[in-house]
């Protein structure tokens, strides 16, 4: 059996887009049972990807090649490692559980919302199946459009203009001069060996000299820390995640933002191997930065949705960390920790959005003592909180530790800092959470607020069982890593900063 | 049995899930009865295993037990795991057995609550944590269990989270916790990349073998753990938590603030010896910081008048006790005294639960007074307890305090023996100031109350009963000075490391005199108390005006949450407001907009270029040929 | 003496042919046919414009010169007919009920569009400075009058005056340029100018001087800065369906003849234009993007679009390399497509005449007219070169160029003029998604002329924009004529 | 005797700057036809004085050409004058200024 398993996996849901466009928009009800149904299917699908994966290869799986366009040395090349393999299924994951969010949620346009979300997943899981630069470049732009609706046209109404639009270029000002890197490298590979290709793989093995690695890492890495978003790119985020409605909210954080570190990963770092070993310093200080100064902007913010998109910051902070570390811990940690982060900070947009259908507000001088009128909420909102600052047990601890624990043997004082952000985090989490779920209800519009729904226990229960099998049984999950990683900490550890001062760098005159 | 020690923490987990889930939807009867026999039954395991790890052969000892392998990455393995060995053996011991007591006395004073079965899910979670933290085999293990107490203190000081102070006292607690944490988990990361290994006898043994003492990284780790013990032991200089925590429910703060979690740091550092011993100067500074907070904590409980809070200082002292012996060396007398206090500080907290309940929620000892006919039952335990952390012969208190203060002496040095001397008077003093003032004199009580004071019921007077027996008799585990007699000492012996120093041998009438001098220290606080506050209970209100600078630095705690808020907590808050207000939105988003912005100027600018008229565009065309032909005769 | 008659090979011209006859049948037939019964004449002439496409592709393939070395048959010729084809017929269709709302007899609309074609037609295919230069005037005469067809409007008489002072002052350029062209070679014809340059005239300043006039009056032709300045006003002036073709046509066919001269006559001395002409596309490229954000007129949008694509394009000739060449052909395509059918909308969303051309009309769109705002944000997308779509593939044929050749600079600066142009593009998909309706602005009829167009024009934006392998091919096959790239 | 290249060159230069000049200062817009006009024959000029200096025919032949093209410019532009006098009373370019920006 060889069926083209990632490529129903990344066109399955533009069918469902077709489908969908061809229902009437006036039967939302069958709609929106139409998506999930697409949506649901997709995740089955997925499935086999998880079963038939072989965890002891670092080789790309289930990879599939057509000639696209040959002349130019682009092809249709996919196909996934243990790294990809996570996120495309939390891909596939979270979307079910995002139809079922909107639900309610969305009243308005539903149709188009919905074609909107396929196609953002389609796009999503494009990014992470490409081999082929070109391809991927491709996905990598696509996703845009869908998101950029989602913000602005279900997003709240006060700034989500400003914010889709500022979504839009911040991220795609990064990805023009990655453009503009791919097409040096693809001249440069064609000077070295005299074949056009955009194909990745083929690309790895080029020799790049290090001036020009350094350049290039530093276009792609613009895109990548935009989107990821590292400190101090990172001001699209707030806005992004605040204006845009729940689900928006949820796929920008849970796999949006993975693209950027996924970038990092598959394409950064193995292919200029130097100059990722130059920058680790600014990098990790970076990460660092956005760490401890997400957590602190964190801590002093009003709004509900604006406090868990600065938390983003400091969390990928951490992935950054970790993922700069070039050892095994440090990279694993990097890796499930953004699995991590999408379940946690998922779930916790999906939880404010919870209220925020209930009381069209997001800000937490508006709430306290929810704990009373719904205590189920109180407990799944808890669980994803402790999550997200790192409870052992529970996902965020894996991830944090092995960042951390990676990031110790690289430099201590790193991993020092970084695990003050831990501090932190328990705060601002804490707070907030003191804010809006303990006290005495004293704003009457709270008292009756009606508890979690079926619908809304049903989609969230699947997270809490994720949060806590990775806190529990993390193995699961960082064994299917665990070849690829190792193939990229040696890759890496082939490689080792030319000793160069910055300034002959940029001067040009290193040889 | 042994292979099942898993069952031990994992059964209290399955009461916290029948409680979280179902608590709600069953009768309260059930709530009890699961949320207690979770704790009954790992008591009676550990029993089992107790009784089966003393029949094993020396050589099988101590017992492994891998569950599964929970985090691998690379050479990094933390498996989930459990050793079992004396120490630990103790430890599952005296919590699940103070645990379990406590179970029962809660049914009785949480009865009426509205948040009963949540209650219980709580506390069963925190013995599971607890439970996990005593017994794991690695460092990575104990710090889940580590964090897992602290997360049930936070829940269950802030049980009553409609109230601002409690929900406050529980993120205090949390943060603070975290903060110790935070050296806790550089010190495992250090201990990995020294040692490749985090599982505790590996690690011990490479210690042992491949580092001198005074070995600068193990001193780095040992102090990093350290960091870990002031945070959850409430050491200085974080144990500020631990007064605020007394928020919590009554039954919570004796188990978890009294007798089980605050005490995992002592737990912590014996555990631990064998590094410890490596490092003598980390064992200095355990010991200075130990002394330091008994001290200093029994001095502030001289001033209070909130019952719990007292109580809370004392502990904080006490933990202090604990650390001093670990400081010197002595760790076997801190579990020791771990064990006892945990017997006696639990009855005092249950007993003060008692009179709280009886009271109808007042905490304040001024309104207090004369209860002893009253409340007959929680008395006499009362005054059990009290003779136990004063240190009277026979009580458990003295075994474990005289020892303390005798090594302090022996091992340390004379100004601990001060220190620790002083602060066993002032313990004596406040404790029986405490009694004098609840249980004697005139009564205070408001008319309203008095009404409704009465024992409280068998559910929860018997909990104190054996408490009261084993504060008395805990103590003959460990009998000094005749060989063979402690008991304690010998058992724990395996898995506690000792200092490397010459064995200097006092005579025997010496350390008997120690005893004797010990003895007098406290009933001279005893004394003093009964002086001021029941022959001339004017005494008090002179001393205070006598000397009101120092009387009001102790009332208010030393100014130490007032430091703190004005060092830390508010410039963070300063400082982070800035970043976002200031940084953030000016800025670095004022980069981003201020960007869009030029262009944006410059759009509505160039555009005025274009006037419409048709020979400026002419213009335009000469000008570029002007440029061209400039450029072509300017090379 | 003996007079030697070249030979030549009337079918070489087939496609003009067809267009000039009828061309002037339209003229006949305009004279003859009673009022109001004029109605097929759009469609005579698509149907003259498919033939005429028809013969091109028959005549594919097929290279060297003919009727005295004027005319150059090479598959660069044959590929800009198309496009030119491919505009003009859009155009036809995008006309047809916009002309019908004024109420007017313009029947030599039609007429002239096929007399523009061929004017474009030559400039593709002239090997002579002459034909080049008839080429052009045909063109401009033609759209002179097409600019200034509202005889009442008074915008579309200044935009046409304001044009043709303008167009004639740029040709005297372009003319003097030439005749120093033939001052430094003695030879009008494009070969012997190629010959001439590699012989050595070198650095002739006269040669010099004609090239840079050369560049200013196809600077002019193509808008770019600073002899842009016309654009906006004429495109605002002119009917909407005339400046769409403007917009795409003379650009395309003033970029024929510029690439054509360039690519063939002076590669040799590259040196001495590159620079230049890279300082043309930055500024180009620049103040089109800059200045379109102000604007809320969208013809005059489109205006500054159309001259920030210019930038692009000239980032291609500056490339000076096979792929440029490509990326030109594929980038015209492109930009015909997405070009035509944004105005398609425009003229569609306008309703009666031109009654709502401000940007701000287009609010609450996307939910009115999904089917429509769809096909708006396909070329909005497309235009600021996001994938899936042509706009993308051609931007990225063009900067690959440009970093081949090693321009990285220039590439750097162009994506982010990219950037800044997805501002304004973007703007429009915001009116429509994330704005309501500020108004009820009356329906917008749909014709099947004007939908069939805005389809071609989507499903060809995306289609070569997902599939752009054999656009690729057939542009590879058409720039092998320039062996000096 | 004959006449330099460069007579010629400067000849034509100076019309076609004088034209341009014209073009630029002038506001009626039929006198800017006619500078434009003047710029046209300028070219023609030199073309016919290159033509003579290559003794080839082509030059001369282009003159023809841009003399045609002038003729059939000039009246479209008179008829666009026309219709704007029609409109505007005026053939001031300056008044033209419907659009800009």
């Amino acid at each position: 059996m060889n069926l083209p398993i990632l490529s129903i996996l990344i066109f399955f849901p533009m069918l469902g887009v077709v489908l969908i466009t061809m229902l009437s928009r006036e039967n939302q009800w069958v709609i929106k049972w139409t998506t999930l149904v697409v949506a649901v299917l997709e995740f089955i699908f997925s499935l086999p990807i998880w079963f038939r994966f072989n965890s002891d290869t670092a080789a790309m799986q289930f990879v599939e090649r057509l000639n696209w366009f040959p002349s130019y040395g682009i092809s249709y090349h996919i196909g996934i490692d243990g790294i990809s393999l996570l996120l495309v299924l939390l891909t596939t994951f979270l979307t079910p559980i995002c139809v079922m969010a909107c639900w309610k949620d969305i009243q308005d346009k539903v149709k188009e919302f919905m074609i909107c979300l396929l196609f953002l997943e389609t796009g999503m899981i494009g990014v992470f199946c490409a081999l082929d630069l070109f391809l991927f470049y491709i996905f990598w732009e696509v996703m845009l459009i869908p998101m950029y609706l989602l913000i602005g046209v279900w997003g709240a109404p006060a700034r989500r203009i400003y914010a889709a639009v500022k979504f839009f270029l911040f991220t795609m000002f990064g990805s023009l001069l990655m453009l503009v890197a791919i097409l040096v490298l693809y001249f440069y590979h064609h000077k070295v060996t005299g074949v056009y290709t955009f194909d990745l793989l083929k690309i790895y093995g080029l020799q790049i000299p290090f001036q020009m690695q350094f350049w290039m890492f530093l276009a792609f890495a613009l895109a990548f820390a935009i989107k990821v978003p590292m400190f101090p790119f990172h001001t699209w985020l707030p806005d992004a995640h605040t204006e845009a409605p729940t689900v928006g909210s949820v796929m920008l954080a849970a796999v949006l933002l993975k693209m950027g570190t996924y970038g990092f990963i598959r394409f950064n770092m193995p292919l200029f191997p130097e100059a990722a070993w130059y920058f680790v310093p600014l990098f990790s200080v970076l990460a660092i930065i956005g760490i401890i100064y997400g957590a602190l902007v964190c801590m002093m913010q009003l709004d509900l949705k604006r406090l868990i998109a600065f938390s983003s910051v400091s969390h990928l902070g951490f992935v950054m960390l970790g993922l700069f570390t070039y050892n095994m811990a440090g990279v694993q940690g990097g890796i499930i920790q953004m699995i991590n982060h999408g379940l946690s900070t998922g779930a916790l947009f999906l939880i404010v959005g919870i209220i925020y259908e209930r009381r069209h507000t997001r800000l937490i001088a508006e709430f306290g003592g929810l704990s009373t009128p719904m205590p189920i909420y109180a407990a799944i909102f808890m669980v994803v909180a402790l999550s997200s600052i790192g409870l052992p047990g529970l996902n965020g601890f894996v991830g944090e530790f092995l960042i951390l624990l990676g990031a110790f043997k690289v430099n201590k004082i790193y991993a020092i800092l970084a695990a003050s952000g831990v501090i932190f985090a328990a705060c601002y989490m804490l707070w907030m959470f003191q804010r809006v779920m303990f006290g005495v209800v004293t704003n009457e519009k709270n008292r009756n607020l009606p508890d979690l729904s079926m619908r809304e226990i049903a989609y969230l229960a699947p997270l809490i069982l994720f949060i806590v099998w990775i806190g529990v049984y993390p193995n699961t999950f960082l064994d299917k890593t665990k070849a690829s990683t190792a193939n990229f900490v040696a890759q890496m550890e082939r490689a080792k900063a030319p000793k160069v001062a910055l300034v002959d760098v940029i001067k040009g005159d290193i040889r | 049995m042994i292979e099942y020690v898993w069952l031990v923490p994992l059964v209290p987990i399955l009461g916290f899930l029948f409680n979280g889930l179902l608590g709600k939807r069953v009768p309260k009867w059930l709530v009890s009865l699961v949320g207690c026999s979770v704790i009954g039954i790992p008591f009676l395991i550990v029993i089992l295993i107790f009784r089966e790890y003393l029949q094993l052969p020396a050589d099988a000892k101590p017992v492994e037990v891998v569950v599964y392998n929970w985090i691998s990455s690379g050479n990094f393995n933390a498996l989930a795991a459990f050793l079992v060995d004396p120490l630990s053996l103790i430890m599952m011991l005296v919590v699940s057995g103070v645990s379990f007591i406590i179970h029962i006395y809660s049914v009785g004073y949480m009865h009426d609550d509205e948040g009963y079965p949540r209650y219980f899910s709580y506390l069963n979670l925190f013995v599971f944590a607890m439970l996990v933290l005593v017994s794991a085999n690695n460092f990575l293990l104990m710090f889940v269990g580590w964090e897992g107490v602290g997360l049930c203190s936070y829940l269950l000081i802030g049980f009553w989270y409609e109230k601002q102070s409690a929900s406050d006292a529980g993120k205090k607690a949390f943060v603070v916790n975290r903060i110790g944490d935070f050296g806790f988990l550089l010190g495992i990361f250090l201990i990995f990349w020294t040692f490749n290994t985090i599982n505790f006898r590996e690690v011990f043994s490479i210690a042992g073998t491949n580092f001198e003492v005074g070995s600068l990284v193990i001193t780095a780790i040992t102090l990093l753990l350290f960091v870990g013990a002031t945070g959850k032991s409430a050491q200085l200089p974080l144990y500020v938590w631990l007064p605020d925590a007394m928020e919590g429910p009554t039954p919570v703060s004796a188990l978890i603030h009294a007798a089980t979690m605050v005490t995992a740091g002592v737990y912590m550092v014996a555990r631990c010896s064998a590094l410890y011993v490596l490092a003598p100067v980390s064992l200095t500074v355990v010991a200075i910081v130990g002394a330091a907070t008994a001290i200093l904590s029994a001095s502030i409980g001289l001033a209070q008048n909130d019952i719990k809070r007292v109580l809370a200082y004392s502990t904080v002292s006490q933990l202090g006790y604990m650390f001093l012996a670990c400081g010197v060396g002595a760790f076997v007398a801190g579990i020791f005294h771990l064990m006892t206090h945990a017997f006696f500080k639990a009855l005092l907290f249950l007993g003060s639960g008692s009179v709280i309940h009886a009271m109808s929620g007042e905490q304040d000892m001024r309104h207090m007074g004369d209860l002893k006919k009253h409340l007959p039952i929680t008395y006499w335990t009362f005054i059990m307890a009290t003779l136990a952390i004063a240190g009277i012969f026979p009580f458990a208190g003295f075994f474990s305090k005289d020892e303390i203060l005798y090594k302090s002496l022996v091992d340390g040095h004379i100004l601990y023996w001060l220190i620790a001397a002083a602060a066993a008077f002032m313990t004596a003093f406040y404790m029986f100031r405490l009694i004098f003032m609840t249980f004697h004199g005139e009564s205070r009580v408001d008319h309203e109350v008095l009404h409704h004071v009465h024992e409280s019921p068998p559910v929860m007077t018997l909990p104190l009963i054996a408490l009261a027996v084993l504060s008395t008799i805990g103590g003959f585990v460990g009998i000094p000075i005749i060989e063979g007699a402690n008991v304690f000492h010998d058992f724990l012996a395996p898995a506690i490391a000792h200092v490397h120093r010459p064995e200097i041998h006092y005579p025997i009438s010496f350390e008997v005199s120690m005893m004797v001098v010990s003895v007098i220290i406290a009933l001279l606080g005893i004394n003093t108390a009964y002086r001021m506050y029941i022959k001339r209970p004017e005494l008090p209100q002179i001393v205070t005006e006598k000397i009101p600078l120092l009387y009001d630095l102790i009332y208010h705690k030393y100014y130490v949450d007032e430091l703190y808020a004005a060092t830390v907590v508010n410039p963070i808050k300063v400082g982070s407001d800035f970043l976002w207000k200031g940084v953030d939105e000016q800025v670095v988003d004022g980069a981003v907009n201020g960007s869009a912005g030029v262009i944006e100027w410059l759009s509505y600018h160039i555009r005025k270029l274009e006037t419409g008229y048709v020979q400026n565009y002419a213009l335009a065309i000469l000008i570029g040929v002007f440029i061209i032909a400039g450029y072509y005769l300017g090379r | 003496m003996t007079i030697s008659i070249p030979s030549i090979t009337l079918s070489n011209i087939g496609p003009l042919l067809t267009l000039t006859v009828a061309g002037l049948l339209l003229l006949l037939m305009d004279a003859l046919t009673p009022k109001g019964k004029k109605g097929y004449f759009p469609y005579l002439s698509l149907i003259a414009l498919v033939i005429a496409a028809v013969q091109t592709t028959m005549l594919w393939n097929r290279s060297g010169t003919d009727f005295a070395r004027m005319i150059y048959v090479d598959n660069f010729a044959f590929f800009f007919y198309l496009i030119f084809l491919l505009a003009t017929g859009l155009t036809i269709l995008i006309s047809i009920k916009y002309l019908e709302d004024y109420h007017r007899n313009l029947e030599e609309y039609y007429t002239l569009l096929i007399f523009a074609t061929i004017g474009m037609m030559l400039m593709a295919a002239g090997g002579h400075l002459i034909l080049i230069f008839l080429g052009l005037e045909i063109l401009s005469i033609a759209i002179y009058i097409l600019a200034g067809l509202f005889r009442e409007d008074v915008k579309s008489n200044e935009a046409a005056l304001k044009y043709l002072i303008l167009g004639a002052f740029s040709s005297a350029f372009l003319l003097f340029g030439m005749a120093m062209l033939y001052g430094a070679t003695g030879s009008l014809f494009l070969d012997d100018l190629a010959q001439a340059i590699k012989a050595g005239v070198g650095t002739n300043p006269l040669l010099l001087f004609g090239m840079g006039l050369l560049i200013v009056g196809f600077g002019f032709k193509v808008s770019s800065v600073p002899f842009h300045m016309w654009t906006p006003d004429v495109y605002e002036g002119a009917p909407t369906s005339v400046t769409a073709f403007m917009s795409v046509g003379t650009k395309a066919a003033a970029f024929a003849a510029l690439v054509r001269i360039f690519f063939l006559v002076f590669p040799e001395i590259k040196m001495e234009w590159n620079m230049l002409l890279w300082g043309l596309a930055v500024a180009t490229m620049t103040l089109g993007n800059v200045v379109a954000i102000a604007q809320t007129n969208i013809k005059r949008m489109l205006a500054y679009s159309s001259i920030a694509h210019a930038g692009y394009l000239l980032v291609a000739l500056v490339a000076a390399n096979q792929l440029g060449a490509i990326s030109f052909l594929y980038y015209l395509v492109a930009y015909t497509l997405m070009n035509l059918g944004a105005f398609a909308i425009v003229i569609l969303v306008a309703r009666k005449k031109d009654d709502y051309i401000n940007i701000y009309d287009y609010c609450g769109l996307g939910f009115q007219y999904p089917a429509l705002a769809a096909a708006m944000s396909v070329f909005m997308f497309a235009l600021a070169g996001i994938p899936p779509t042509a706009g993308f593939v051609g931007k990225f044929y063009v900067f690959s160029a440009a970093v081949e050749a090693g321009y990285i600079w220039l590439a750097i600066i162009g994506v982010m003029n990219s950037l800044i142009s997805v501002f304004y593009y973007l703007r429009i998909t915001v009116l429509m998604y994330m704005r309501p309706a500020e108004a009820d602005l009356g329906p917008v009829t749909m014709t099947p002329a004007i939908s069939s167009a805005v389809l071609v024009t989507a499903a060809g934006v995306l289609a070569i924009g997902v599939f752009p392998g054999p656009l690729y091919e057939l542009a590879l096959n058409s720039v092998k004529i320039f062996v000096g790239l | 005797m004959v006449v330099p290249l460069i007579y010629y060159i400067a000849l034509s230069s100076a019309l076609f700057a004088i034209g341009v000049i014209g073009v630029l200062i002038r506001r009626n817009a039929i006198i800017i036809f006619m500078c434009i006009e003047m710029m046209l024959n300028a070219v023609n000029l030199s073309l016919v004085g290159f033509a003579d200096h290559y003794q080839a025919i082509d030059g001369q032949m282009f003159v023809f050409f841009v003399m045609t093209v002038a003729a059939a410019e000039v009246a479209v532009g008179l008829a666009l004058i026309v219709a704007i006098f029609r409109n505007k009373a005026t053939v001031n370019v300056d008044e033209l200024n419907l659009m800009k920006w």
